[in-house]
């Protein structure tokens, strides 16, 4: 196995009318060629934003003030217009939350399919359109051609989910970047999405980085996870080992908050206050503010991700 | 009535009679104009949000309504709490009927049922301080208590609550979601109700504040004597708080029961899908696929809503709607296969 | 889609009806149609006696209803003043004012789309916002005002154009005076048709500029980026289709208030239309006209509200399927 | 009292207005041409209005940089030998007077059938329908409709005496449909969200939840438009008064001293027209940028009904 996509000492910044903030701090991580790789956080934890900053399409006023990202050979941080273009949607794919809004309501499914291959390759019309017809089929779209000539409209949440799942699909890319692809879905609808994604990596050898605030979700897809808190990567490592014996207070505290792994009707464990915005992170840890186990080392000195004991990459002065 | 549903007994605080309720949404006569098979023709267009619904909650318990999207819990709730007039069936609260009075009859129900709602954005109104929101329902109510009771009452809520009293002026902009949430339960708060409604009241929220706001439901329930009409979609939450279950699809109540027993037995199909499409932490998926998508509630299926998702569907299916029974016990259940038998 | 044609005609159709009946009604309690017919000097007997022969001592709704019958036969009465029927009288001015707006539109169109796409995409850029500040200041200058501007300095000063009338025209299909095929006759359309769209311009530019804005900021466009499709796809065909819909409505409605500027337009330079002959009917108290011209530009803004309506449904594929907007 | 001002003073509003170049500076034009207007008694050197003070032989007299100009005239006189700058002042003064009674009127019948449609569905679609027709007929068709059926009405003389306040109707009746749809689609908007319905579980009356909590988160769009509705009202004016149904000419607005004007513009006098002009020109204009910048900063979503 061979890296894929490597992030390193990534750096994201908002210029604001009278400040500049940090959105993303020194963020590393790496994904394995086919290796499903799971961010989770709270909204405001920076992960939508980790995930745009690897295709450039942080929103603005963002932007990238340092760091590399390494994918296939080219650092994606220093790419022209041009070379960015040309890779996404074609070797990094990206699916969207809400299924509803992605799609351009006055374009066919066709057209919307088309436009894709065509900005990547050189192929007529007809070769298009048997590819886009092969990809339907795969996410399970039944009779796919007469599909083609539809509107978004006409199809239900989950259907249009599929699609945007057989648009990823189209060049064949090497990774799918999934911005909480079923928050906006219903349950029965999000497990199957989810079974067709894992589905899908697994039979292609697809990376994949699957954004999400759900743990549950993450667990049952991914191979590693990164818990994002404010920014920075606060523990990163197997989902099994995170998932069965969490290190950092803050990944603990969120485990502990599942209704799942309660009692019944006894409280739940709960972090008290509420993550930081981004103008207001405490100096050193940022978690130090809500962490139970905190000492003056954590007010004062930031804690660089580490791997500790467990095998696990922690950031947090207090786990050995 | 119906032998699946027990018969009223003094403990019960609210009961839902066969509540029926639809929205026309057709419009002006120039809408409803449609042209099929070379004719023009009227049509009305009607979603049937809720279809014939019965069950009791009683003091003291914590009764979840879940489904998803557009099943019509929502519409339940709202009609509930008599913000929609229903179209037929009836409403009790402590054995006197609500469904039917004037929003003057019904004033001493609002102080004794409140609801909680979902945006913590749009639940509070955003030109009203903190004082003004808390303060509102109780000049409304008791026109005569005096200025000091009334902040009395009102920091005491906001203690309870968990919100510091001194930020009584402050606007709701100025606090996080999670704070909202809190204020707009001390709005429900501030007439001690015996019973509330909370409509989705942590789906909006981030996974640590969610923990939060469940823990003071739950602190709540047992400081004031609560009882609680849960709204959810999340089937881990509901498993968690509450003491029965109701599972609703497409406006239809599919099975009726506690909490413990139809979580580790559900009878009805569609419970069966639901639950095993949850996601658990660690473990891989075992979901039982349903064919097909939600049909629209403007057109229902005849017979039994579910039958063109389920595996199981026989040709009764097809044509009776199956009515709500208790089998064993512990859960009713709404489906022509739990109660022939052949299903399983 | 074809009930949703048929409601929105017979919407039209209602429209029609209200706009009729106050026309009517102005007619009714202003209008003496005794004097339309004979003038001033009969004696109050004969006079008593025609309105007994008109019907004008019948009941106000029945007489709508012969008013509401001779409109759709293509009577709408007598002008007091041109001694005509007022239709003769309409048709003769309408295509002054209908080639008037043609060329005001054409300019509108062909200007403000590309103009609007510009400061939309480059909205920092330089030329955006020259664009931006011109169309403020078109938007606030009044219409009669920007014509006399144009007149004081490329007629007055300049005198490079003509300022007033149509100039030379030619007759066509027996009925149609058109100035658009003489050289005369286009140097005469130059100024007014700048001078009419110079308040539409402006305002579609910055329509188009913040519905495609909008659009730009959707969602559904920024995955477009994300597809990794070429710039000028995304712009026009992403973007600009769906800022059309909007345009469409509230464009369509606009054009059909360009009507209602003419009446400033060619008062200004006199121009043979339809706008001067109202004003000339209100100063002349020449009812009939002036209601006439209330019902047939009336029916002109249901005509264009509809097909525009009608339009936005064909580009609208929610619409299209559905019939529901 | 104290806190207030402070709080205004280290508000978001303040901060912006300050840092925003255009807005300050519109805001200060505004600012001068209003006082102006409405001190026009004290700053006007001339007294237009009193027929013993003018002298028909003083007429057309160019500005008083042009050689024939005289000092006494500051930018000349018109065809009647009135003062240019003292009459135009008096003739902002009624620009702005009628532009925003005008506003008002809308604004009072707008707001008032916006919140009854917005809240009670069957006064809804007839209400809205009225609007619709006249707004497809643009404002300034209604307006000149009614102008002139008025004119009609109490003849040309008559008119004339009561045209200040008889302007102020007509552009208000012809208007208000812009404040109605925008109260509406934000009444229908704001109905929506569940502090409404709070308010309904609480018990209170529909007229006290429209006026206590629908009607003051309404404001911003309205505020939006009524900026510009008084630009536009006073474009109104001015084109009515050009069409012969606006303010006579012992009585002129700016829109009336263009129109006098123009008779002379082939002549060469140019001053009668161009004046006025520029100053109507840059009151709507300063008017119309101060909209632009309190829409931007309130961003409200200006419901499209």
């Amino acid at each position: 196995m061979s890296t894929l996509l490597s992030i390193s000492r990534l750096n994201v910044d908002f210029a604001l009318r009278k400040s500049t903030l940090r959105a993303i701090n020194d963020v590393s991580l790496t994904i394995e060629e086919g290796e499903r790789l799971g961010v989770v956080g709270e909204s405001g934890a920076g992960k939508s934003v980790l995930g745009f900053s690897i295709i450039q399409l942080i929103s603005k006023p963002g932007f990238i003030a340092s760091g590399e990202i390494q994918f296939q050979g080219k650092n994606l941080a220093s790419c022209t217009y041009e070379e960015m273009r040309s890779i996404r949607g074609n070797q990094i794919s990206m699916i969207f939350q809400d299924p509803m809004m992605t799609l351009n309501p006055v374009l066919t499914i066709g057209s919307q399919m088309r436009e894709t291959l065509q900005a990547h390759r050189q192929i007529s019309t007809a070769e298009a359109d048997r590819i886009c017809i092969e990809k339907l089929k795969k996410v399970y779209i039944p009779s796919s051609e007469k599909r083609l000539k539809q509107f978004p409209h006409e199809f239900s949440g989950g259907m249009r989910q599929r699609i945007v799942i057989a648009i990823s699909l189209l060049t064949d890319p090497s990774l799918i970047i999934a911005d909480e692809p079923t928050t906006a879905l219903d349950v029965t609808i999000q497990a199957e999405i989810l079974d067709l994604m894992l589905e899908l990596c697994e039979s292609d050898n697809m990376g994949l980085m699957l954004i999400t605030h759900d743990l549950a979700v993450v667990s049952q897809v991914t191979q590693r996870i990164a818990v994002m808190y404010a920014g920075t990567i606060v523990e990163l490592g197997s989902t099994a080992l995170i998932t069965r014996d969490p290190q950092h207070p803050y990944t603990v505290g969120l485990l502990g908050a599942l209704p799942q792994r309660a009692a019944r009707s006894k409280r739940l464990n709960q972090i008290p206050g509420v993550m930081p915005g981004l103008a207001k992170i405490p100096p050193g840890c940022p978690f130090s503010n809500r962490c139970s186990l905190v000492e003056a080392i954590c007010r004062s000195t930031r804690p660089a991700l580490e791997t500790k004991q467990s095998g696990i990459q922690v950031a947090c002065h207090m786990v050995k | 009535m119906k032998k699946g549903i027990e018969s009223m007994k003094t403990d019960v605080l609210v009961s839902i009679r066969n509540l029926v309720k639809y929205f026309d949404i057709s419009g002006g006569w120039l809408e409803q104009l449609r042209f099929t098979g070379g004719r023009i023709s009227r049509q009305e267009v009607i979603v049937k949000a809720v279809n014939d619904i019965s069950f009791d909650i009683l003091k003291g318990e914590t009764v979840a309504v879940v489904g998803e999207s557009g099943c019509g819990k929502s519409t339940l709730a709202r009609t509930v709490m008599s913000l929609y007039p229903p179209n037929s069936g009836e409403i009790y609260y402590q054995d006197k009927r609500i469904d039917q009075l004037s929003e003057k009859q019904l004033k001493y129900y609002r102080t004794r049922m409140q609801m909680i709602f979902q945006d913590p954005y749009a639940s509070l109104n955003p030109r009203m301080t903190v004082e003004d929101i808390l303060s509102e329902p109780i000049h409304f109510h008791h026109p005569s208590m005096t200025r000091e009771q009334v902040k009395e009452k009102i920091i005491k809520v906001m203690k309870q609550v968990g919100i510091d009293p001194d930020w009584q002026d402050r606007f709701p902009h100025e606090f996080s979601g999670g704070q909202r949430q809190r204020i707009s339960i001390a709005r429900a708060l501030t007439l001690d109700p015996d019973f509330i409604v909370a409509d989705e009241p942590i789906a909006a929220l981030d996974v640590s504040i969610q923990a939060q706001i469940l823990n003071l439901l739950m602190d709540l329930q047992q400081e004031n004597d609560l009882t609680y009409l849960f709204i959810s979609h999340d089937l881990s939450v509901v498993e968690h708080i509450s003491n029965k279950v109701a599972v609703m699809y497409l406006g239809s109540l599919c099975e009726f029961g506690e909490t413990e027993h139809l979580f580790s037995n559900p009878n009805h199909p569609y419970t069966q899908a639901l639950l095993s499409a949850i996601p658990k932490l660690g473990q891989r998926f075992s979901h039982t696929r349903l064919p097909g998508d939600v049909p629209t509630p403007i057109n229902l299926p005849p017979g039994c809503v579910f039958h063109t998702r389920c595996p199981y569907a026989r040709e009764i299916c097809f044509r009776q709607v199956p009515q709500l029974i208790k089998e064993d016990g512990k859960t009713a259940v709404a489906c022509h296969g739990a109660a022939e038998g052949w299903l399983k | 889609m074809f009930a949703f044609t048929v409601r929105r005609i017979a919407q039209g159709l209602i429209v029609m009806v209200v706009i009729s009946f106050i026309g009517f009604a102005i007619k009714h309690n202003f209008g003496d149609p005794v004097r339309e017919l004979v003038g001033e000097r009969v004696t109050p007997v004969e006079r008593a006696q025609i309105r007994q022969q008109l019907g004008l001592n019948d009941p106000f709704l029945m007489q709508y209803g012969r008013f509401l019958n001779d409109a759709l036969h293509g009577d709408l009465g007598r002008s007091y003043f041109f001694k005509k029927p007022v239709t003769e009288v309409i048709m003769s001015k309408a295509p002054a004012t209908l080639e008037l707006v043609f060329c005001a539109s054409l300019i509108v169109i062909f200007l403000s789309i590309p103009l609007g796409i510009y400061s939309a995409i480059h909205p920092k850029n330089i030329w955006s916002r020259i664009i931006m500040s011109g169309s403020i200041l078109g938007v606030s200058m009044p219409v009669f005002l920007t014509a006399i501007l144009l007149i004081y300095i490329f007629s007055v000063e300049l005198g490079w154009l003509p300022s007033f009338g149509r100039g030379e025209t030619v007759k066509l299909f027996g009925f149609w005076n058109s100035g658009m095929l003489t050289k005369d006759g286009l140097l005469h359309l130059i100024m007014p048709s700048i001078a009419l769209s110079s308040i539409m311009l402006p305002l579609f530019i910055r329509l188009i500029r913040s519905e495609m804005m909008e659009v730009l900021e959707s969602e559904y466009v920024k995955y477009a980026w994300a597809k990794g499709i070429k710039a000028k796809r995304v712009w026009y065909v992403h973007a600009f289709k769906n800022t059309l819909l909007p345009v469409i409505t509230v464009g369509g409605v606009q054009l059909g208030i360009m009507v209602a500027f003419t009446i400033l337009t060619e008062t200004v330079f006199q121009w043979q239309g339809m706008g001067s002959m109202f004003i000339q009917s209100v100063e002349r108290a020449d009812t009939a006209l002036m209601v006439s011209y209330i019902v047939v530009v009336g029916f002109i803004f249901v005509v264009v509200n509809t097909i525009v309506d009608i339009i936005y449904g064909l580009v609208n594929p929610t619409v299209r399927v559905t019939g529901r907007k | 009292m104290s806190l207030r001002w402070r709080q205004l003073k280290e508000s978001d509003f303040v901060y912006y207005f300050f840092r925003d170049p255009v807005a300050y500076v519109s805001f200060a034009i505004l600012l001068v041409l209003v006082i102006s207007a409405f001190g026009a008694p004290l700053f006007a050197p001339h007294d237009p209005y009193d027929q013993t003070t003018i002298d028909i032989m003083d007429s057309e007299l160019p500005p008083a940089w042009k050689d024939e100009g005289t000092a006494k005239f500051l930018l000349g006189t018109d065809d009647m030998g009135r003062d240019m700058f003292s009459t135009m002042l008096y003739g902002m003064r009624i620009s702005i007077i009628i532009g925003l009674g005008a506003v008002a009127l809308q604004a009072f019948i707008g707001i008032i059938i916006g919140l009854l449609s917005g809240y009670i569905k069957r006064f809804d679609t007839i209400l809205m329908r009225i609007a619709d027709v006249q707004l497809s007929f643009s404002t300034y068709m209604i307006a000149i409709f009614i102008g002139a059926t008025c004119q009609m009405m109490f003849g040309v003389a008559n008119y004339e005496k009561i045209a200040a306040p008889l302007l102020i109707l007509i552009i208000g009746l012809a208007e208000w449909p812009q404040y109605a749809r925008t109260v509406r689609a934000s009444v229908l908007a704001e109905r929506k969200k569940e502090y409404v319905e709070a308010a309904r579980v609480i018990g209170l009356s529909k007229i006290r939840i429209m006026w206590r909590h629908i009607l003051p988160n309404t404001l911003s769009p309205v505020l939006v438009i009524s900026t510009v509705q008084v630009a536009n009202a006073i474009m109104s004016e001015a084109a009515l008064s050009f069409l012969g149904l606006g303010m006579p000419q012992s009585k002129p607005s700016l829109g009336s001293l263009i129109t006098a004007g123009f008779e002379y513009i082939f002549s060469g006098t140019w001053w009668i027209t161009i004046f006025p002009g520029i100053l109507l020109v840059l009151l709507i204009l300063v008017i119309n940028l101060l909209g632009d910048w309190v829409r931007d900063y309130l961003n409200p979503k200006l419901y499209k009904g």
